[in-house]
C-alpha cells in the first residue's frame, strides 16, 4: 500500500482540536453559563455568568450533504457569525453569534435556502438514520429517502413546538438499525430466511465466521454439489440478519420480504423515567420506494394521537405508560399482533407477571 | 437475491461514454429519484444532482444510476473490500459496485470518515479547507455527521485515497474509527454553550481518543468500542444507548437552587404548573411543596435532570461535579438493544490528573475485556455472559448499589465459604 | 454428610424400652427444644409435649428424640419412599429415618395430606372427628395447613395407613395431592365473608377439584400442576407466585361508587388523606381530585383493588364480573421464581356453563403442555422456553396486550411471509 | 397394597364439601357482603347488604398443631360461635359469630389459652412456613423452630395494627421456598457445592434424572472405584440445590456451609404496584439453632426502619423502591456485597441502565 513519492509523513492526531473551532463569545464563556432560553422555534439564547448572551440559530439539513451545500452554510457563518458554525448531534447546523439583531436576517436567509430553522425544544426534530442503498453493503432499504418523505410530511412539526416533549425519529436499513432508539424509529425488518447462495459462498465465506454469528446457532455446515457450504434451519432462525454481515452469501435482503417495522417509546435521556428501548407497534408494512407512503402514514397516526393526548414533559414512551398499551393501539388505530409478543432472551420479564387488566 | 430481476420496474438507460455536453444534461434521467425531490423537506437528491451538474464527476453519475436502480429493484448492490492508507488498518469503509458491468462508473464508492472535532465545532476555514480537498479528490458528497459522528466523505476511488488522505491530514484532519478497534467519538456542546455541562467533555474526548489514537487506527481488538460523552444525564449524545463507554456529567451535593427565579417561575406559571409539570414528574417523589415553594430532598434525587430542565434559570447542577461512567451500550444485534449500566457512579474529572485517573480505569477495562471476550463480543454482551460481579472483581471495584436497580431475586450464587 | 458429626455438640440419651411408667416423664430430655417453650408465642413445642405425655404414643418420643438431635447435629435424617392407599399413586408423603439405630421409635413418619373444604371452612362436628380417626391411627400431630393448602396428618406407620384412610374417607375427606398431577387447592374466603369476591371461587375450587380428582389422586403428568382461587386482586391466597393456574376475580365495567361514603370517608379522614392515600396510590393515576372529591377514569383502571381497599364503604368492583386466569407461578427451583402472567384477561363465572367452559379451557391447556413439556418442568418454565405465543397459538387464544407488559424490544422473530 | 380384608371402597371425592361448614349467616349472606370495618386488633366485623353482620376473631396458632389444640379450639368455636370455625391462608384460626357479645369473652378465652388475637389489618401476621428437620427430606435447618423464635420477638407486632401495611413473612428449610415470597423471608441458602456421596449414590441413584436436573449443567457422568457416579462441576455449580431433590447422594446440606438469607419486598396483591419478587439482604447468616438470634436480629431491624419510614399502605417494597435502595442498606445497617448483584438468567435486567445514581 505504501506509494515511493509519499513526502507527507502521517501526524495520528485523533479528532481535530476544537479551541479554534470555539466563537470567541464562547471561548470566554467557556463553562459559565447560567441559563437558557427558546425566545422561537429554531433560536436559542445562552446567557453567561459573565452577561454574555449567544444567540443560536438551528437549520435542518439532508444530512447527505455536497460541497456545494456546505459552502453555503459557510458563507452565512461569515455573514452572520464570525466565521463559526457547529452540527448538532442530529444533523441540525446551528449559527452561533452574539448579535441578536443577526437571528431574523439569518432566518430568512437559511429558510430562503430551502433550509428549515427550527429544530428546538418541544418538536420534532432531524431524523437520525443511515446508509441505505447509497452505500452501506447489507441495506434492504435506503434510509435518506425514507426520511426525506417523512420529513415533508413533518415539515411543519419541526419548524414549530407544538409536542408534548421532543420527538426524536430514527429510520434504519437493517434490524442493526445504526440509527438507534428513538421515540418513533422506521427499521427493516426481514421476515424470511436468509436464502444460502452456495455458489458465492464457496468462494467468499469465512464458514465458522458465519456459523458463530448466529445467535441461536440455526447455521449448520453441510455439502452442496459437492463444495463446503452452510445450510439454514429455518425453523430456529429469527430472520436477525446478523450471519449476511460475515457473509454475503447469506443472502436475507429481499424486495418483498424485507418489510418495515415502526417502534415507539424508544428514549435515552434520564430525564423523569430511565432510558427506555422501543417496543414494536406495526411491521410487515411494504419497502415501497420512492416514497414510502405506508410507513409515513403509521408515523404520522402515532404523532397525531401523542400530539393530542400526551401531557407537558411526557416523551412518547412515557405517555403510553400513562395511558397504557390498550389505548395506544386503539387511539393510533395501529393493531397489536402475537408477533409483538416477545419470545426473545428475556421475554419472560415482559409478560404481565400481574392481575392489572384494561379493557 | 432472488426476486430482485422480478421486482426492478423499468431498466435503466446507460450513458457510459458520454461526458458533460454543454447544454445537455450530464445525468441520465432518475424518475424514481426525482420524487425525492418534492416536498418542503431539503432533498438530498437535489444537492447530489446539484453537484453532480456542476462538477460533471463520472462517479456522481454513476451512484445516481446505481440509486435508481435500487429503488427500482429495491435491493443494494454494494460490496465490501479493503482500502487503507499508509500504516493505518481502518478508517475507509470501501465499496464496490456489484452491478459494475451494468453501471460502471460507481465501480469504486470508497467512504472516508474523518473525526471531527469535539463537540462538532467548525469554522469556516477549517470547512472550506476541508471542501477544497475532498473536491479535489472525492466525488464532493459529504455527510455531517454519521451516527458515529465522523465526518463521513463519500465517495473515492481507492487510487485517490493516499494522496487526499495526506492533504487532509496536513489541514489537522484524520482518520475515525472502523472494524474491531476504538471508534470515533461523539460529544454534546457541554461547556461550548450548555449551563448543564458538569464537566469538560470536550477536552477529555480529545484527550482519551488521542490516548486511544493507536487501536483506533489499527484495530486488535475483539469488536468496536464505543465512546461518547455527554455534559449531563440528559444524555444528548444518546451514549447511554449508543456507546461502550457513555461518559456523563454529574454532581454529588445538592441541586444549587435560585430562590428567587423559583419564586419568579411560579408567579408565572402558577403552583398547578409546578405540581403538574415539577414535583409530580421527579422519579423519585424527592421534591414536595411546602408553603407554595418547592423543596428538594437531595438524598431522594437520582439526578435526572428533569427539575433542571423544567426551571433552568432557577436550579442548576450542585458544584461537587464530576462524571459517571455506564457501560455497555449497543443496539440491536444479536442479543437486542442493551443500555448502558452504570459502572462508576462518580469520578471527579477537573485536573490532569482526574483525566489520568480515568484513562488508567479504562485501560483496566479494555485489559479485562481483552482477557475475557469473545470475537465479535461487544464489551456490554461479555459482561453479561461473564457476570457483573465478575466484570467489578476483574478491574477491581467496589460492589456499589447504585450498579443495580435491585439486589437479586435468586439464590443462585456461590459466595466464599 | 461430613461436618454433620463434628457438629453435634451432644448425644441425645435414648432410652428405647422405657414405657409409660406413671409419674415418671415420658420424654426423654431434650434440652436445645426446651429452648423453643420461651417466650409468649405459642410453641409449637409444648403441644407435642403436652399430646406425647397423653398419649404417650413412643412415635411422637422418637420424633422428639431425632429432633433434638437435628438440632444438636444440624441435619436432618428423613429419607423418602413410597407408600400409598388402594388404587391411590399419590398423596402419602412417606418418612423412613435415616438413624432408626439410634432412634427407632421414629422409623416411619408418613404425613397423610388431606383436602380440606374449599376457603377452609369447618364446622366443629368435622374437625373432631377427624381429629378422632387421626388419633387412632396416627400420631396425633397436625398441620393445619400445609402451604399448598392440605391438612397435614403427620405421623402414620404403613401398616396403619389403609385402615386410617378408609375410615376418613367414610367420613368425607379424601387425600390431597403429591408428585407430578394435580394437587391440592386453595381459595380465599371469597364469598363466604368477603365483600371484594367477584366470583364463587369456592364453587369453582370444589368442581374443579372434583373434575381432576383423578390425575390428582395418579400423577401422570411431567410435573405437580396447582390451582388457586382468589376472589379478587388482592389474591389472599398469593396465586400469582405459587400456582400454575391462579384464577382472580376481576370485573370489566366501572367501580361501584357510593357518593356518600365517599363523603363521609373525606369529611371524616380529610382531603390529605385522600390524595396521599388514595389516588397517589392509585397505579395508573386512574383517580383524580375534583371539587375536592375523586373521580376515577374506567379505562384507565387496571383493577389492582387499592382504592376499593382504602375505602371499603364508599367503592366495590363493578358488576360486570367473572375471572382473570394467569399462569405459571412458581417458587424459585431452577429457574427462579416465576410470577404468574395473565393469559385469560376475562371470563364469566356465573351459570353451569361458564364453568364447563372454564374446564374445557384448562384441558386444552393441560393437553398442550403433556405435548409440550419436559419432565420435571413446571408449566410456566415450558411457556417460558416454547413462548408465549406459541402457548397461546396452541391453545387457541388470541393474542392481547393485557398479556404483556409491554411489546418486544427486538425485532428477532419470524412472522409469517 | 390391596388388602384382602377391605370393606370400604374409596369415594375419590376430592375436597371436603362446604356448605355444612359455614356458619348460617354465612350462608345466608353467602356472596352478598357489602363493607368490613377492624374495630380493634383481630376482630373483623363484616356487615352484609341484608344489614346482617358476622364478627371475626382471629388468633395465632403453631401450625404444628395436635388433635389436643384443635379439640380446644372446637371446644371455643361450640361455645361462641355454633360450631364453626376456620382457618387463614397464613394459619390462623378464625371464629365467626353474629354475636357482637360474644367477641370479648373470645379473645380473653383465646389469650388465656396462649394464643394471641391479632393478625388482622397493618399487622405482623403469622409466619407461612415449611417442614424443616421435623418431616421434610431435604431440609437445612428447622423452619418451625426460627418461625417461633422470630414470632417471640414479632409478638406484640401481631396483636396490634401499627405498621405502614401488612407484613407478611415466610421461612424455608432450603432454597426451594415452599414458604414463597413474602415482605420478609427467610431462607435457607447453601453455600457449597454439593458433596457427591459415591456409595450412596451407586445405590439409589438415577444418574440421568440427577444430571438433567442440574440447570446449569454442572453435573457429568463418572466412574469411582469402578462404578458408575457423577461428579459436581464446582466452577459451574449454583448451590442450588435441585440435584439433591432428585437424589439424596447429592449431599448438599451441612451444618456450617448451610447459611440462611434474608430476602424483602416480595408482595403477592395486586394492589397499586405489581406482584414483586424478593431480593436478597443478608446472607452468610449462621444456622444457630434453637433461637437463631442472628436471623432474628436482621428481621428486627428490617421491621424498626420499616415502621418508622413507611408511608401508610406501603409495604416493604414499595416504601423500598420510593426510599432507593441506599438508604434501605443504610437505614437497616446491613450491607449490600457483590454476591447480591444478580448473574443468573435475566440479570441483566437488573443492571441499572440508567445514569440514575444516589449519593
Ligand atoms: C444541540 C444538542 C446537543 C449537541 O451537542 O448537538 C442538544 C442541545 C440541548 N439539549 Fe438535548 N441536545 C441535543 C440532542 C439531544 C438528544 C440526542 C438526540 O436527539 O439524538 C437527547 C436524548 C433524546 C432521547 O432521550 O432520546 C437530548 C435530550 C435532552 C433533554 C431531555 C429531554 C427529555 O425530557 O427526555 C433536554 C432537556 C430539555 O429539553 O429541556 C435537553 C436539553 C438541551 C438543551 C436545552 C441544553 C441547554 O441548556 O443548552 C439544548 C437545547 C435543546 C433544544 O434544542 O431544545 N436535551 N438532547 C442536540 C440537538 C439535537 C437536535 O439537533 O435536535
Ligand atoms: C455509517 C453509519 C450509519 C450512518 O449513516 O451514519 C453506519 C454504517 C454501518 N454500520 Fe453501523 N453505522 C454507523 C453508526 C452506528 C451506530 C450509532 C453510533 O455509533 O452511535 C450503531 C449503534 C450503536 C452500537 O454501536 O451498537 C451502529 C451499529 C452497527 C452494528 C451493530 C453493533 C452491535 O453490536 O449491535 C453493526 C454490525 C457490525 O459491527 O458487525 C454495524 C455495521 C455497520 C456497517 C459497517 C455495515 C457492515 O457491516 O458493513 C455499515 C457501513 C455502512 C457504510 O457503507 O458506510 N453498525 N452503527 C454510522 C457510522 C458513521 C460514523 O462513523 O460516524
Ligand atoms: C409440606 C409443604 C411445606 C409445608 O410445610 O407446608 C411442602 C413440602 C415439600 N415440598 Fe413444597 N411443600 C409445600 C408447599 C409448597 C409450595 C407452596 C404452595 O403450594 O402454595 C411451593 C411453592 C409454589 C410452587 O409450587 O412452586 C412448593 C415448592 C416446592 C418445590 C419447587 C417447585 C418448583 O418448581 O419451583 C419442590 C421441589 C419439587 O417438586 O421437586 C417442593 C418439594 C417439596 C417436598 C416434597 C420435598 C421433596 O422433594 O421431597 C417437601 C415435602 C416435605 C414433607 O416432608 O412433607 N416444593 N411447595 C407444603 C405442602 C403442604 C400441602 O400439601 O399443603
Ligand atoms: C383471611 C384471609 C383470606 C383467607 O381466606 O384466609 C384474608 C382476608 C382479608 N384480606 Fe387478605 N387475607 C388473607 C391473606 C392475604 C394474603 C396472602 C398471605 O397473607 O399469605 C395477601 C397477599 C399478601 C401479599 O401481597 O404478599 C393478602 C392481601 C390483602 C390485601 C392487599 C394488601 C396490600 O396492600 O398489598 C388486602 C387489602 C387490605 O389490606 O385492605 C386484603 C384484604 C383482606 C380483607 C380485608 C378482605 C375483606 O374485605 O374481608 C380480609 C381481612 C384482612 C385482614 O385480616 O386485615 N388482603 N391477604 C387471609 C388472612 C391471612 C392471615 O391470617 O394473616
Ligand atoms: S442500519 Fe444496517 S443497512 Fe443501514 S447502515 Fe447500518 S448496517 Fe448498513
Ligand atoms: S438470519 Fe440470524 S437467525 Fe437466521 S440464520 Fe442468519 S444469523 Fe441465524
Ligand atoms: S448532555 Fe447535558 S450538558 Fe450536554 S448539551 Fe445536553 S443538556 Fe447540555
Ligand atoms: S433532578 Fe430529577 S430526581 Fe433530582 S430532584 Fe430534580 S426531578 Fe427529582
Ligand atoms: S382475595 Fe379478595 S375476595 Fe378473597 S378474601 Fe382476599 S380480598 Fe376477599
Ligand atoms: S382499583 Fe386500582 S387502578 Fe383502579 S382506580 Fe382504584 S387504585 Fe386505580
Ligand atoms: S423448603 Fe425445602 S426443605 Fe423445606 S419443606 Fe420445602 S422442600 Fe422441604
Ligand atoms: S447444587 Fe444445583 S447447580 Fe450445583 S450441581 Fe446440584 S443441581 Fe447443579
Amino acid at each position: 500500500m505504501s506509494s515511493p513519492e509519499k513526502k507527507w509523513k502521517s501526524v495520528e492526531s485523533g479528532p481535530h482540536t476544537y479551541e479554534e473551532a470555539l466563537h470567541p463569545v464562547v471561548r470566554k464563556n467557556y463553562g459559565k453559563w447560567k441559563y437558557h432560553e427558546i425566545p422561537k422555534p429554531g433560536v436559542l439564547v445562552h446567557v453567561a455568568e459573565s452577561g454574555d448572551s449567544i444567540y443560536t440559530v438551528r437549520a435542518g439539513t439532508p444530512r447527505q450533504d455536497t460541497v456545494d451545500m456546505i459552502r453555503r452554510l459557510c458563507d452565512i457563518a461569515d455573514k452572520y457569525c464570525d466565521g463559526y458554525l457547529r452540527f448538532t448531534v442530529r444533523n441540525n447546523v446551528e449559527f452561533l453569534t452574539p448579535k441578536q439583531e443577526n437571528v431574523e436576517p439569518m432566518i430568512r436567509e437559511l429558510e430562503s435556502m430551502g433550509l428549515p430553522v427550527g429544530g428546538t425544544g418541544m418538536c420534532v426534530s432531524s431524523v437520525s438514520h443511515t446508509q441505505g442503498w447509497l452505500h452501506c453493503d447489507i441495506p434492504a432499504t435506503d434510509a435518506s429517502g425514507v426520511v426525506k418523505s417523512m420529513m415533508d410530511t413533518l415539515y411543519e412539526e419541526f419548524r414549530g413546538m407544538q409536542m408534548p416533549n421532543k420527538v426524536r425519529l430514527s429510520t434504519s436499513c437493517c434490524s442493526i438499525n445504526c440509527g438507534g432508539q428513538a421515540d418513533i424509529a422506521v427499521v427493516v425488518k426481514h421476515t424470511r430466511p436468509p436464502r444460502v447462495n452456495h455458489d458465492h459462498l464457496a468462494m467468499i465465506c469465512e464458514l465458522p465466521k458465519a456459523v458463530a454469528r448466529c445467535p441461536v446457532a440455526a447455521i449448520r455446515p453441510t455439502v452442496v454439489n459437492g463444495k463446503r457450504s452452510l445450510m439454514v434451519d429455518e425453523e430456529k432462525c429469527i430472520c436477525c440478519g446478523a450471519c449476511f454481515g460475515a457473509c454475503p452469501a447469506m443472502e436475507i435482503n429481499h424486495p418483498e420480504h424485507s418489510k418495515f417495522a415502526i417502534w415507539v417509546g424508544g428514549k435515552n435521556s434520564n430525564a423523569r423515567s430511565k432510558p427506555s428501548t422501543m417496543s414494536i407497534v406495526a411491521h410487515n408494512l411494504p419497502n415501497n420506494p420512492p416514497r414510502w407512503p405506508e410507513v409515513t402514514d403509521a408515523v404520522g397516526k402515532i404523532l397525531v394521537a401523542y400530539k393530542e393526548g400526551g401531557r407537558p414533559w411526557e416523551r412518547i414512551g412515557e405517555w403510553i405508560n400513562r395511558i397504557g398499551w390498550k389505548r395506544f393501539f386503539e387511539e393510533t388505530g395501529l393493531t397489536f399482533d402475537e408477533d409483538m409478543i416477545d419470545s426473545y432472551r428475556h421475554a419472560r420479564t415482559t409478560f404481565n407477571q400481574s392481575a392489572h387488566v384494561r379493557f | 437475491m432472488d426476486g430482485a430481476e422480478g421486482a426492478a420496474s423499468q431498466e435503466v438507460h446507460h450513458c457510459n461514454e458520454c461526458g458533460a455536453h454543454s447544454g445537455e444534461k450530464f445525468l441520465n434521467p432518475t424518475p424514481m429519484l426525482d420524487e425525492l425531490e418534492k416536498g418542503p423537506w431539503p432533498s438530498f437528491i437535489s444537492g447530489f444532482k446539484e453537484l453532480a451538474e456542476r462538477t460533471k464527476k463520472p462517479m456522481l453519475r454513476g451512484v445516481m444510476d446505481q440509486l435508481e436502480y435500487s429503488y427500482n429493484t429495491k435491493m443494494g448492490y454494494w460490496k465490501g473490500g479493503l482500502v487503507t492508507v499508509d500504516g493505518y488498518g481502518a478508517g475507509i469503509i470501501t465499496r464496490y459496485s456489484m452491478i459494475k458491468d451494468k453501471i460502471p462508473e460507481a465501480a469504486e464508492f470508497h467512504t472516508m470518515r474523518i473525526q471531527p472535532a469535539p463537540g462538532l465545532h467548525y469554522n469556516t476555514a477549517m470547512l472550506r479547507e476541508l471542501c477544497d480537498i475532498w473536491e479535489k479528490y472525492g466525488s464532493g458528497l459529504i455527510a455531517l455527521h454519521g451516527q458515529t459522528g465522523d465526518i463521513m466523505l463519500q465517495g473515492i476511488e481507492q487510487d485517490k485515497v493516499q494522496a487526499c488522505f495526506d492533504e487532509l491530514n496536513q489541514a489537522g484532519w484524520d482518520l475515525g474509527g472502523a472494524g474491531a478497534g476504538m471508534r470515533t467519538a461523539v460529544s454534546c456542546i457541554g461547556p461550548g454553550r450548555c449551563e448543564n455541562a458538569c464537566y469538560d467533555n470536550l477536552k477529555l474526548h480529545l484527550h482519551a481518543l488521542k490516548h486511544f489514537v493507536g487501536v483506533l487506527h489499527r484495530p486488535e481488538w475483539n469488536y468496536k468500542l464505543k465512546f461518547k460523552f455527554s455534559g449531563c444525564p440528559n444524555d444528548c449524545t444518546n451514549s447511554i444507548m449508543r456507546s461502550d463507554l457513555a461518559v456523563i456529567g454529574t454532581w454529588r451535593d445538592a441541586i444549587q437552587v435560585d430562590r428567587d427565579e423559583v419564586k419568579a417561575w411560579i408567579e408565572k406559571k402558577g403552583v398547578d404548573a409546578l405540581v403538574n409539570q415539577v414535583i409530580n414528574h421527579c422519579p423519585t417523589k424527592a421534591i414536595s411543596l411546602k408553603d407554595g415553594e418547592m423543596v428538594i430532598e437531595t438524598r431522594d434525587c437520582v439526578r435526572c435532570m428533569h427539575c433542571l430542565n423544567a426551571m433552568p434559570k432557577a436550579l442548576s447542577p450542585g458544584k461537587d461535579r464530576g462524571i459517571s461512567l455506564l457501560m455497555g451500550g449497543k443496539n440491536t444485534l444479536k442479543v437486542g438493544v442493551n443500555m448502558g449500566s452504570l459502572i462508576i457512579p462518580f469520578m471527579k474529572m477537573e485536573s490532569e490528573e482526574d483525566i489520568e485517573a480515568f484513562i488508567e480505569q479504562i485501560e483496566a477495562i479494555i485489559d479485562w475485556w481483552d482477557d475475557s471476550g469473545l470475537d465479535h463480543e461487544r464489551i456490554g454482551e461479555t459482561i453479561e455472559r461473564v457476570g457483573l460481579k465478575q466484570f467489578i472483581e476483574g478491574i477491581g471495584l467496589e460492589a456499589d448499589i447504585n450498579m443495580v436497580t435491585r439486589p437479586r431475586d435468586n439464590p443462585y450464587f456461590k459466595a466464599k465459604y
